[in-house]
């Protein structure tokens, strides 16, 4: 693509400042270098591969641990106004690879209820910040509350079955939870974020360390997309933890979805940013009709036009999104009803423009769009995995629930 | 409903074969597909699972004679008045089990119909060809070698590009075609075809039907290469490769028919191709609605089933309500191909069929393609488990919308025909 | 394609009274419908215009008389064997012009079929309401006065709420059937109709069929009042208003059938409503293909025809082929209706049949609707155009998609049956 | 509706300065006062309440001639940065009528080219702006350029027909064209506002006042919606005007495009507001199935939360259009081709959401959504009204096909 893809999209781009400019530059480097340039060695032996370039953006450059307090050894990028910074970062990530962002997004995510401004929490912080700030790849699992059984009534959280289970007696609380799901990451996972539900079936968040006895990890998951990011379910049992490894604050639950919603909306509009500048490049070179360029036939022009769309509103609607969590005096607060809601509606509309760019984009490109070496492919699987890992049970419904309890005082659903 | 033999089927007129027909092919993949399919993924190189299953269809059950003359061997399939409807429920229960099987399956009868399929049979070629499926008990397969490596689906746009841009020649020395060319992606290649047809120009850069040229090429021939196969996203028990024609010399009756009728047929593999297509999608809509069904029964959201809640139901209703749809036009093109010799029937060359089923497999595939999305996200992190068997469909069906030209050509296709488009 | 009617249609299976009966209503579309219909919309509360061609209809072609037996006057459409068939052909026809009328005309019908149409003909009550309809050189028209104030679609969501929630009451003394009620916004209501086919109930709030009843009523009986029209968006042949029944007294067999069969009879109305839908729809998308046909043929973008460019011929191209697919899946429906007597048929009444109805007729609508607003778009600042007579159909539309309970009920109900739910 | 409309949407709220707010909600009296209070009336006696309610709010409140410099007798509202202030004010005043909300959006465009910093003519607005500035309604029509008939070869703007022409001879200049339809006012037009082609088949803008001599007004159309703005074809015949009153400048033919968009998203967004209030209030007393509230069932309250989506997300895109249109040195300037693209591209977004708002709306509300004492389907029918005139040849195709030049460089579409 010959224009610098960050020109190409309109936002108010003193929304980033000048350091988060800086650090998205060297990420992208990182990403031209260790994952473009040898897309196809890194599709081949992708396991081998992916590990290297984690590594060298997790030590090298930093993302790991990012937004850790600088006192517990981290960047100290834990301010809600580093919000947008994160989400760039995570799109420069993901334009190479989607499964990479998805790791840092899980961690950022589940840092937020703990290690960010205005609700940091020093003790927490100095307690589980060494395992990520050490040289050593770690990920975080988040397990969310979801589906329940026929025939059994679970504790709610908005209509979600809550089937963790937190019991505190003196100073020691106890997990536990069969079958757990995660979003991602349950396999080798170095913490786990639990939401749980305590005595009176309120929702409170557990902290565990992924050594934690008591902890049994199913077998890998085979899925979709996010090849590297392994996946498993989780048994706790009787899982033993500090009291406050419990954070039992308001709302907390709520800002996870908040949070987790805005970060993987940068991973997908990251992973679309690579889908453009593939499709912009193939569309450029590639001829139909015995004569014309894809490019400059008014109907594939026209499906060209709706991939740039998707992604355009989609990264627009991110930004907005980061914007609301930095300034939350003009926005609302993360944890309030209506950035719950409306977090989990713009993150699913990210997500549905996200999918609607690669599904348009291999429509366009057919055959080299389906097969591996094209890379389009991976991210299409990637984004497809993240999107139906944020649905709640029965899909976009849930989200839409939420919307209609928050705007229109619905009950009793 | 009872079962998702309800989506709807006109009854009335299916013929009383299709019965037992579908009866022995669920079993198949009851016993053959079902408890095997999940290895599929990574045994895209080497079809250890997949080819033996291949193989009990094609051999055990006898379907790869199927189209050939009871005179050679074959169940004379290719003279049925309901050959488009027992192919589409060959299809359609195949790709309830994997659609890939399905598409292997059918894209080995595909290039055989053009010169076993009434009213196009050539008997002398059928004759020279039987033994390779019928008198064997080897799995024997063919490959429609069309898609160049320029160009992509230019070769399927018969209506605009009459051939001219086809790469791959044929030149007549004496009783011989001598073929060169490189072909790119078809179905069964990448080493699993024995047999290839091979879309050619006699004259290239023509556009007279005359000069294009449908031929027979045995894989075993000199002069014939195969690349290793292709990793893709999904449809790994379909191979896809590289073929090279290198000089290749094919007695001249291998020319299935010649001059101006070849490339009449060639437009009706396209109808073929097409049916074929609905039948993969609706074959995995129905397994995706089975596995949704138990899914939506089973597990709940604020501890009631999903499917009794009302907007969850609204969801899901939609989805199973689009198969129902899918289904109805399915069969509609059934329709159109079975009559073609009838009453009330058009040539399968003819604009009107290849728009209305263009248009047809279009819609089908797209709402395939959403639907199955959809039921992922209504399984949530589930969704895109392996385990669930919904995504490995997702990632299958995708392709579906793909080939034969893709969206764009359909859309084309459809605007021609509807609105007498004269330079699309 | 050389004309609209080529859209798909099953010819093999169309009755051959459909070629000339739609020829005759085409004629009386072109002669009393076309020429007139730009002032219909200021004529909503008059019918200046739209009586008299209503009256050309009913009485000059004498269609008011068509369902009731030949004995009392009437063609005797009811127990044909096509009544399905030629009913959507009368709809699609005249709702190529103005689909208000065929739905006044067809709301007219549609109450009368609860006991003039095979197997459910009630011979005493037809003969005692035959003369009203067949020995009159008048217009005459009734109303299925169905909705009630609380609740709108409440009444057709038999499945689930079985006539509880109607307020309608009727109380036998003697041989009189004493009815007092409220009903809201039916189809020729607003001073139009004669005669009024009203669901109420013998026992308010039970859900027991057996005390659900079908009154036949005379809107000239003591009691019956009628309110003046509303203003719509649209559908202005289409007079909607509030009826009241206050001790209106009618004799005994007046009640169409009886216990049990009145509550059976009233869910196959649904069926024929649906057809209605679905023949209206497919009317007015066939006449905004006309319109655009010319349209993107005329005008230019970049200094060429419309039609020939490769994008704006993508959007029109799957207009028109969402108005096949639309007619193939109408076809489907009239198939369903007809054959309800017949080997592969279902009751009008299944869950089957009114689930897939309801889905068919959810789908066209809301292809309509989006596909006619498409349309708008492609005319740009020519698509609000009164003129250009697309602009009617778009408001005409949205009402076919909003009625007989409405998306939501058609979606409820399809996921109840494909998904056998139970708390619905 | 229980709750401060302006409050259930997220957006930055810095982008609305006080003194936006205070004139919004004087608007807002207007609106709740004039012709909510009176809706029945209102929707009767359409013609004589429309013509009474305009009055008051461009009279008494000053809308009319609001964005005029105040030198030339207006209120000054003619920076880039009033962006905001005009959308803000076009919300309040669709919310209660679009029509209304049209003939001020057509206003405010076509001043945009002439009127507005930097690019403000004093000598024009001189001329043009008593015209506005007086106490009688005055209308301004615009005509784009758009279909051509086949078999002619017309001058193109951006593959639009440009079916007017001026001719320059000394200082004058002369505008011909026949059957020209208009965006919209073009029966009663005190100001035609023409795309034409100049010699060289160059695009260029000329404001014609609406009583020179040479123009013909065919009959007024009779069309979906905006009732009560009377548009009619024009032919011009010669019609002689000064020289100044053609804008050569480059590119702002594309501006006119990028503020039409901008500010009929406003108008769309208005009548979405006031939707959501209606149908808000509906879905709190309607009752089904015999025994639930409307907005209790989930399936409808899904479809109130698809309502309530597809309107935030149209007011979140145009605050962010109108911000760029306020920063162009954030965002790039409405005249370049990435804003001229962005622009009709969200703007048709935002009219396709509006228009899927109001359709759900009348889902739910079925006879009630369509009946014309509801109150909804006039916005439905102003809305799509808007929709298609915003619509070029083809629909969709030509701002799609304007966004592949701009962004793929497609070629010869």
């Amino acid at each position: 693509m010959k224009k610098d893809i960050n020109q190409l999209f309109v936002y108010p781009k003193s929304w980033v400042s000048t350091e988060t400019k800086e650090i998205a530059a060297s990420v992208r480097q990182w990403a031209n270098k260790e994952v473009i340039a040898k897309r196809i060695d890194y599709q081949e032996d992708y396991k081998k591969l992916f590990s290297e370039a984690r590594k060298k953006l997790a030590f090298d450059i930093g993302c790991q641990g990012l937004m850790l307090p600088e006192d517990s050894g981290g960047f100290g990028f834990n301010r809600l106004t580093d919000a947008p910074l994160l989400i760039s970062i995570l799109k420069e990530i993901s334009r190479a690879d989607a499964g990479i962002g998805f790791v840092h997004a899980l961690e950022y995510t589940v840092f937020s209820i703990f290690a960010i401004e205005p609700v940091m929490n020093p003790e927490l912080c100095g307690k589980l910040a060494p395992l990520f700030c050490s040289k050593t790849l770690k990920t975080v699992s988040l397990i969310l509350p979801g589906f329940g059984k026929k025939g059994i009534d679970d504790p709610l959280f908005e209509g979600r079955s809550v089937r963790a289970r937190i019991q505190t007696a003196d100073e020691k609380c106890m997990l536990s939870g069969r079958d757990l799901r995660p979003i991602g990451c349950g396999a080798d996972a170095a913490l786990f974020c639990v939401i749980c539900s305590d005595a009176n079936e309120q929702p409170c968040v557990a902290l565990v360390p992924g050594d934690s006895a008591g902890i049994t990890r199913h077998e890998t998951i085979r899925k979709t997309g996010l090849d590297g990011c392994d996946n498993a379910d989780i048994d706790f049992e009787n899982v033993q933890l500090p009291k406050e490894n419990v954070i039992t604050r308001n709302r907390a639950a709520y800002e996870l979805y908040a949070w987790l919603n805005l970060l993987l909306a940068g991973v997908s509009v990251g992973a679309c940013m690579g889908i453009l500048e593939i499709v912009s490049a193939w569309s450029g070179k590639r001829i139909i009709k015995g004569k014309n360029l894809l490019k400059d036939n008014p109907l594939c022009a026209a499906v060209l036009a709706d991939v740039y769309e998707e992604i355009a509103i989609a990264w627009l609607l991110t930004h907005n999104l980061a914007n609301s969590f930095a300034n939350p005096g003009e926005w609302g607060n993360s944890s309030s009803p209506l950035i719950f809601s409306v977090s989990q509606m713009l993150g699913r509309r990210v997500q549905e423009s996200a999918i609607r760019a690669i599904n348009r984009t291999m429509e366009l490109m057919a055959s080299e769009g389906y097969a591996t070496e094209g890379g389009v492919e991976k991210m299409w699987r990637d984004v497809k995995t993240i999107q139906s890992c944020l649905c709640g049970p029965g899909g976009e419904v849930p989200t839409k629930l939420d919307v209609a309890k928050c705007i229109f005082d619905s009950q009793t659903i | 409903m009872k079962s998702f033999d309800e989506f709807s089927r006109p009854l009335d007129r299916i013929s009383p074969m299709e019965k037992p027909f579908r009866a022995v092919i669920r079993n198949w993949v009851e016993e053959e597909v079902m408890p095997y399919r999940r290895e599929y993924d990574e045994d895209w190189k080497e079809h250890r699972f997949i080819e033996p299953a291949m193989e009990k269809l094609c051999v055990g059950l006898g379907i790869q004679k199927c189209l050939f003359p009871k005179a050679f061997g074959g169940w004379g399939l290719g003279e049925s008045d309901s050959l488009a409807a027992l192919t589409y429920a060959l299809c359609e229960e195949m790709a309830r089990g994997d659609s890939a099987l399905s598409l292997a399956n059918l894209a080995s009868l595909w290039s055989l119909t053009t010169f076993l399929v009434k009213p196009n049979i050539n008997r002398r070629l059928a004759k020279e060809i039987a033994p390779m499926f019928c008198d064997t008990d080897k799995l024997c397969i063919c490959c429609q070698a069309m898609t160049e490596p320029q160009g992509g689906a230019d070769i399927e746009n018969m209506g605009l590009l009459k051939g001219r841009t086809l790469r791959t020649t044929a030149r007549l020395e004496g009783d011989v075609w001598v073929i060169n060319g490189h072909k790119l992606w078809p179905t069964n290649s990448g080493g699993t075809a024995n047999l290839f047809g091979v879309p050619c120009t006699t004259n290239p850069g023509s556009s007279d039907p005359d000069d294009f040229a449908y031929m027979m090429v045995p894989a075993h021939f000199k002069g014939v290469t195969q690349s290793e196969p292709y990793h893709k996203a999904g449809m790994a028990a379909d191979k896809n490769g590289e073929i090279w024609f290198d000089n290749v010399r094919v007695p001249s009756w291998y020319r299935i028919h010649g001059p101006g009728k070849d490339a009449d047929v060639f437009k009706q593999l396209i109808s073929f191709g097409l049916l074929g297509s609905v039948g993969f999608a609706m074959g995995a809509m129905i397994n995706v609605y089975e596995i949704l069904y138990d899914f939506v029964s089973g597990n709940t959201y604020a501890n009631k089933p999903l499917k009794e809640n009302d907007a969850i139901a609204g969801v899901i209703g939609r989805i199973a309500g689009d198969i129902d749809i899918s289904r109805i036009l399915s069969y509609e093109l059934v329709r159109m191909i079975d009559s073609r010799e009838k009453p009330f029937g058009n040539p399968l060359s003819s604009e009107e069929t290849i728009a209305k089923a263009r248009n047809i497999k279009d819609f089908v595939s797209d709402r395939t393609v959403e639907n199955i999305g959809k039921a992922m996200d209504v399984m949530g992190v589930y969704g895109s488990d392996r385990i669930m068997d919904v995504e490995k469909h997702y990632r299958d069906v995708k392709m579906i919308q793909l080939w034969l030209g893709g969206k764009q050509l359909c859309q084309a296709e459809a605007a021609r025909y509807f609105f007498n488009c004269e330079t699309l």
